[in-house]
């Protein structure tokens, strides 16, 4: 069974539109079949010990599991699109970059750091694709919009949580 | 005419190039002092300025669309500069360094530049990784439509009036409903029937405010350019209403 | 590079959303790499010879080649679809509410006031259920089409007629 168990969780991940949960794995197995997370845990590493010599791998991100092709296929699996890889301009990485290092975070201190004004369409492509969503509203006069990243961009950019982003060095003291 | 600035390739066709290469002016300043290799905590406030200028003048010159956040930077790289030219009066005062705001602020964009570009090099789905998927074969069973609540809809109108309204700075007009209801039907009646006598479009019994909804419908259809109206050349003829061809438009 | 072929053509076919044919699987190839008909079909061999200790089979369809789920598996695989009740996306609900309540709306319009560009699966699938349709031609460049409701959509919200949709400001009665 224990083999088995790995080959089905394949086949769940493999059919899956999104990243999958252990609850949400758990919830493929009929009651007779009940299995706890030790046991699923246990299927998932052997996935990913045997996809060790396929071309996709088993990773776990903020909302769950998925299976995704290795980095080192990027190169051909690329040609099913008609363009290169989507690009993202530099104000559009760094509104992006804002907003996950330093949420919550309002438009106005955006707009302080980087020196100008934030682009709406930048913001509106960021909300669209789910990737920033507004947390509150800051109570200052005005109560402006405090935002912040969702899961969806942890998800793309294959992080497990906010603390995966890379570190930032450290601001330095002026010198007198 | 001014000098270009020695270091900084421009393509002789596209000198807006100059001005999208930039992120603003904390990303030219930037770039001035990196590509002498100083350090930002204590800048040559003379000798930038002056090749800050020198790029805002050039931009100036090609009557390039200057954004405002450009001057405001050249007034308060001026201030700077003239403050620290002022004798210091006082102890306190040296320590209070009329730069260390700016060097705050260029650290700091420094930093989100950084975070940007950590940001790209991560590994990400469509370029480095896709989702992996099979297809499925089982029996197509009669999947279940989503369910929509009339709320909901309501609730996803007033968000997306709401974010339009946000990054513009018209609100969007609010059109009463039943006009644009109206609309729908006259093009409908128009679909079944090709050609339509104007009376036919109105229902007394609507009373004078059906009346008046009709005939606003019929002119935000005309305006829009999706029907017209025709009259044979007699001076009572009755009008006729049809969709717009390509030749009317 | 026989065995790299066949984890190519996985990476390749796992990505695809239709079957692909021998040509256009020679087509991810760059020319300097080319590869023949012969050499390919070795490396579906070989890719269905490993898949056969795997969850899912190389199968050729009369369109081309495509990797499916093994029949063993769809007892799992076929919980996908017996998910909690699906749900629309946002944009499909914004979209669908500024077609009811802005009609007749082109796609343009719809765009405008979005601020991204209209999800094209979005319209099918309002196509699909029979809500929109087109009523017309503004007669403009281009001769956008203009969308509407239809019966139906007034059916299914037990609507007598479009002036029966709530305005704006009865949201808060409703929502209470």
């Amino acid at each position: 069974m224990n083999t088995e168990l790995a080959l089905i969780l394949e086949a769940i991940l493999l059919t899956a539109d999104k990243p999958l949960s252990l609850e949400q794995l758990a919830s493929f197995f009929a009651e007779e079949q009940a299995i706890d997370k030790t046991a699923l845990k246990q299927g998932l590493k052997q996935l990913a010990e045997q996809t060790q010599t396929r071309s996709f791998e088993l990773i776990e991100t903020a909302s769950g599991y998925r299976l995704q092709t290795k980095q080192a296929y990027s190169h051909w699996v690329i040609k099913h699109q008609e363009e290169k890889a989507p690009k993202y301009s530099r104000v559009f990485l760094e509104t992006l970059a804002l907003i996950a290092w330093r949420q919550p975070i309002t438009r106005a201190e955006i707009e302080e750091i980087r020196g100008v004004a934030v682009n709406a369409n930048v913001l509106r492509a960021l909300l669209e694709r789910e990737w920033i969503r507004v947390l509150g509203h800051k109570e200052v006069p005005g109560r402006p919009e405090l935002l912040g990243t969702t899961k969806q961009f942890l998800d793309y950019f294959k992080l497990k949580s906010l603390e995966d982003l890379p570190q930032l060095e450290e601001l330095k003291e002026l010198v007198m | 005419m001014h000098r270009f600035p020695e270091d900084l390739y421009i393509p002789p066709d596209a000198l807006e190039i100059i001005l999208d290469a930039f992120e603003g002016p904390l990303d030219l300043l930037l770039y001035l002092i990196k590509r002498q290799n100083l350090d930002i905590r204590d800048i040559p406030i003379a000798e930038i300025t002056r090749q800050y200028m020198d790029y805002v003048e050039l931009m100036k010159e090609f009557r390039l669309d200057l954004a405002a956040e450009y001057l405001v930077m050249a007034a308060l790289l001026a201030e700077i500069k003239s403050r620290l030219l002022l004798p210091r009066l006082s102890q306190k005062q040296e320590e209070d360094d009329p730069r260390a705001e700016l060097v705050r602020r260029l650290q700091e964009y420094e930093q989100c530049k950084q975070a940007a570009e950590a940001l790209d090099q991560l590994p990400r789905l469509e370029r480095e990784h896709w989702q992996v998927q099979t297809a499925m074969e089982v029996p197509k069973q009669d999947k279940p439509l989503p369910e929509v609540d009339l709320k909901e809809l309501l609730v996803a109108f007033q968000a997306v009036l709401k974010r339009a309204a946000q990054f513009k700075s018209h609100q969007v007009q609010r059109e009463p409903l039943s006009i644009r209801a109206r609309m729908t039907k006259v093009l409908l009646a128009l679909q079944a029937k090709s050609e339509l006598a104007f009376s036919e479009l109105f229902t007394l019994e609507e009373g004078r405010r059906g009346v008046v909804v009709s005939l606003m419908a019929i002119l935000e259809l005309l305006k829009a350019h999706v029907i017209e109206i025709s009259q044979a050349d007699e001076v009572y003829a009755p009008l006729y209403i049809r969709l717009a061809t390509a030749e009317s438009a």
